[in-house]
């Protein structure tokens, strides 16, 4: 069940370019049921939308969730400003995250891009503590863009690719996949459209899980804001990003 | 009849605090927040004849103090909304509107005949206003001819009152609002969004994949404002009011303009528990400004 | 010629900004605040062919993200505004566009054939959407005919070439873009204000004196952008956009929507140094979305 | 000349009903010319329009000047929280304020209400240096909402009223103003428009200065947001309540 409340900001801190890490404090974080499930929130009581960011880790013990989170717009730039100790207006948890209690595979491929990376984390910390093997594959712009690699590195293989090759190899995240061919049997992967295409497409041998982004309005299911269509023959169309998502099977839904 | 009671044709409702349409689904996803029960009324999400799948995306973009949309009316069509959705809503003691869209008076007609059957929907709003739609919508809602038209024959079929739902995007609100009052309307309902855009500036592009989105929240509530102070004083039927309201305050000042209820739409985006806390905290609104009924207010501007 | 000049009918723009009419008087006051002759052009405010008291006060109000104001067209009448007010503007190096009204069409051509005279007088800004007048203004904004009429005559005697600007309070500003363009404007200026109005829920009646105003600020920019963006692709003469300007990137968006220049109004009031600091950042903005001249900006949204 | 600053909060503390004293660092008190001119600030940037404050004080020893004012909408009741420490934007001194330089008498009264109180504190002491001797009245709806009696009291004798006379003498201040006949030459007001206009009926024998409140737009005497009316046969037919005022002689205006 999604609440709303305000949440304390536990520690806020610049990890890589423009990219920051928020640990927020109240009930939220015993309410989350998957990785992949997003927070929305208020970030300024003026603002007419709320920003939708996913939960990168949980700690049920001192009752904290993790979010990373990119400066982009006029939003995520006022969010950058906000000092620990104040609170912020949050609704979640939403969406449907991936779904590891079906996950059969023994061995699990993970690829993320850029501020795609984040609920990936939560995700290879549950799939390794269900026993499932862990191969995490980043992407990023340059080499001030990589965030969390020591800590995928804790959870199994890391490989980190940065697109001027500044850091790591140079290329795209589908430039690695051939390399792990027989490695894994399922794939999660979280990033930015056109990549969330060429992974799928590389890897269209195999059943896997997308987390897809779409510009959201209620962010409960209710506005039609964030559907994407369903393939033909679907009986209802298309999936609601918000609700039905953020992470789809593979064919689910048309990228 | 409580403090707090509105009688309008059709619907009595026990507050004048209802989700406008489109900003409430058909109410599923809100009784997760609160009980449906404590609405004055529900407007669902527009009806048409068949299934539409909409615009593309992106269909939202925000803007200082309001926002931009452009669903498209993407509903499952009047059967299946019949069949799959209105069915949750009799679990409420709440009347239910239902908003009706078309691209031709035929299709109107037909929704109208349809959902005014069945029971707990109390009362048609007639939208002859969306802007995100390429055919059919917003050409009614800005030529009186033929808002005058749709609301007849609508009437005709319908079981139900009918309130019509004007579109803010004309030379002449006044005239829109007599021309559907003579054809009929039971009441009106006011404002739809005006219609706006905003640029990605790194795209240089549109950021709505429409281009044009419709533009609602407290940006327009002066708009929303003027043109019901001015309809009120030019027709008998009752008016519900909407465009950004957020807090008692704006619902007192709608009510004063002229109208007699109250809708919330993007609000519910901010705060889905808006409308719950705006029928709370009403009573003390009525309060600091020396009410003791909503009926007393509705036009108070105007006296 | 520079990066930031812009070339437009009677104008040679040094950069593409100036302040809207109304919200800047004659000059005077802002001054004081920094040397007028940094601005690409300044619009003055409306002049009329005899001295005008306007409307009672409370003539503004606030609104979410924007404001309300009914000034009323006061203003000291074409001869005096000559004579006490245009020669202190003479001193600078900015072209002056005056900003002309009336209540009937001999109004307009009586001040528009005086004012057109006077030498650093470049162009003039028809107003024909005064929202806030009685009479005149705002008839002539919402008549296609009417407006064309104004134009025709105007053009006739102008020394100057004519802009004219528009209401956004039409259901279609296309067909009033086109009428005006074909009338023979050299320009349009848009947009003028919304009508709103706001209540005074202690008082329980409108706040400002003249009940409406005219709604200005960021509010309004969606709807200034979406008509900006509609008439660009209809008309073939250049457009003064303003609506809601405050930061740089409103300068863009307006550009590639469509506007040649652009007009700061309300953000006066909040900034008075608005137009010099805007003007002073804007270089950093063209090279952030990778421009290098304002020429290349205009109308960038439909390439 | 007018200027715009960031100004340092010094000093905020609530000093009747609502009403809240809040001292402000910067140049601005360095340009102030006249009592009864007025600050423009801008309260949060999200805001349309700058909100109009009379100077209560000066002190050019410290940089500091002195503002007071009451919690009435929106504007206000979000400088209530400003905390000391914080900056706001304020523009000033706008107008024209009471012509002590002029002041030719020697023994002036002073006529405030409520919140039209504090620009006359700045000028009793300015009086007060000049030699003039000050009578203070000032009128309040209620005990709780009275302010200043103390200060004012330090520079002459003072006479509070309250409307519902829980403190001082029950009525209005126009109540008192016979019982003060031939104590004084001259007068300067300051209050809502109501009283000024009886306080002015009561004085008509005498000249004095009032001070006159409207919505502004600008504040600096370009918008023609705050006329009011001039007498038949004025040249101009009308006054600026930004620039020309906000003090005006009587009969310069017409209440
Ligand atoms: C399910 C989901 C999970 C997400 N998780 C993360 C995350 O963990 N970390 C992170 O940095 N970002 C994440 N995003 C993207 C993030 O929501 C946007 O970057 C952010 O909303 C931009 O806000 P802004 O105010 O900076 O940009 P602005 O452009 O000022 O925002 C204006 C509006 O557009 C929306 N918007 C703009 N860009 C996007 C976008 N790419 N996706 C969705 N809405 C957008 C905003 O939400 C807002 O409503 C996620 C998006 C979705 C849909
Ligand atoms: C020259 C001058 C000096 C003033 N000096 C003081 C002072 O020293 N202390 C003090 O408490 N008040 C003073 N006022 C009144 C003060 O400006 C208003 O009380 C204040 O602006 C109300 O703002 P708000 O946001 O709380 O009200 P809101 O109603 O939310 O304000 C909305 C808009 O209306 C304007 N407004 C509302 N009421 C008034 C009013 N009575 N007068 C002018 N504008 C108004 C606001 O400035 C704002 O633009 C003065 C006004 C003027 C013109
Ligand atoms: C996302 C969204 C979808 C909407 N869909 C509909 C609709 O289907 N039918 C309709 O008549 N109005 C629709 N509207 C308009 C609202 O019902 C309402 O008239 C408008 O948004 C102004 O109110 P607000 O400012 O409170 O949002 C929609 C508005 C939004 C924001
Ligand atoms: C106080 C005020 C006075 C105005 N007076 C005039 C005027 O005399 N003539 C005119 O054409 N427009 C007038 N306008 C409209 C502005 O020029 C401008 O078109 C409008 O305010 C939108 O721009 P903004 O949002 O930047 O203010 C006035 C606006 C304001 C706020
Ligand atoms: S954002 Fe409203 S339905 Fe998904
Ligand atoms: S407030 Fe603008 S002229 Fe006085």
């Amino acid at each position: 069940m999604m609440i709303r409340e305000d949440m304390e900001i536990l520690s806020h801190e610049l990890v890589a370019d423009k990219t920051y890490k928020m640990t927020l404090k109240g009930d939220m974080p015993s309410h989350v049921i998957q990785p992949g499930q997003f927070v929305h929130i208020l970030i300024d009581s003026s603002d007419s939308l709320r920003r939708p960011i996913s939960i990168a880790d949980v700690d049920l013990t001192s009752g904290t969730l993790t979010i990373l989170y990119k400066v982009l717009g006029k939003g995520t730039a006022s969010m950058a400003e906000k000092p620990v100790g104040e609170h912020l207006d949050v609704l979640g948890p939403g969406g449907n995250g991936y779904p590891i209690e079906e996950v059969s595979a023994s061995r699990a491929l993970l690829v993320g891009g850029g501020i795609g990376v984040p609920p990936l984390y939560y995700l290879a910390k549950q799939l390794k503590e269900k026993g499932i093997d862990v191969t995490t594959v980043l992407g990023f712009q340059h080499a001030d863009a990589v965030f969390f690699e020591d800590e995928f590195r804790e959870l199994g293989e890391v490989i980190v690719a940065t697109n001027d090759g500044s850091y790591g190899s140079k290329g795209f995240v589908t430039d690695i996949l051939p390399s792990l061919d027989g490695r894994f049997d399922t794939y999660f992967s979280c990033g930015p459209a056109v990549m969330l295409k060429a992974v799928s497409e590389t890897l269209d041998d195999f059943d896997g899980y997308l987390s897809i982004e779409e510009r959201l309005g209620c962010g409960v299911g209710a506005c039609f804001a964030c559907v994407v269509p369903a393939p033909e023959g679907d009986a209802k169309g298309y999936r609601k990003i918000c609700r039905d998502g953020p992470v789809f099977r593979t064919g689910e839904v048309i990228l | 009849m409580t403090a707090m009671q509105v009688s309008l044709p059709g619907l009595e409702l026990k507050n004048p605090i209802m989700p406008a349409s489109g900003c409430f689904g058909f109410g599923k996803e809100f009784s997760d927040f609160y009980d449906l029960s404590l609405l004055g009324a529900i407007i669902i999400k527009a009806a048409t004849g068949n299934t539409r799948y909409g615009n593309p995306t992106p269909r939202v973009a925000e803007t200082s103090s309001g926002m931009l949309n452009a669903i498209g009316l993407q509903n499952p069509g009047v059967d299946r909304i019949i069949q799959e959705e209105l069915p949750f809503l009799s679990e409420f003691d709440t009347p239910v509107i239902a908003n009706v869209a078309g691209s031709t008076v035929k299709e109107y007609v037909e929704v109208a005949g349809k959902i005014s059957q069945i029971s707990h929907v109390r009362a048609l709003e007639l939208n002859i206003s969306c802007p995100n739609v390429k055919e059919g919508g917003v050409q009614f809602g800005t030529d009186p001819e033929l808002a005058a038209e749709v609301t007849r024959q609508v009437k005709q079929v319908s079981k139900v009152p009918v309130y019509v739902k004007l579109s803010p995007n004309v030379t002449d609100i006044v005239s829109m609002a007599k021309a559907v009052e003579e054809a009929g309307a039971d009441g009106l309902s006011m404002i739809n969004t005006l219609t706006g855009m905003r640029l990605d500036l790194d795209r240089k592009q549109p950021i709505i994949a429409n281009q044009t989105g419709g533009l609602s929240g407290p940006a327009i509530k002066p708009i929303a404002i003027r043109m019901i102070y001015q309809v009120y004083q030019e027709v008998d039927v009752p008016i519900i009011g909407m465009g950004g309201v957020e807090t008692t305050d704006d619902v007192v000042e709608y009510l004063l303009a002229g109208a007699s209820a109250v809708a919330i739409g993007s609000a519910n985006f901010k705060n889905p528990f808006i409308c719950k806390e705006l029928i709370e905290e009403l009573p003390a609104a009525m309060d600091r400004y020396g009410f003791t009924t909503i009926e007393e207010m509705i036009g108070g501007a105007h006296r």
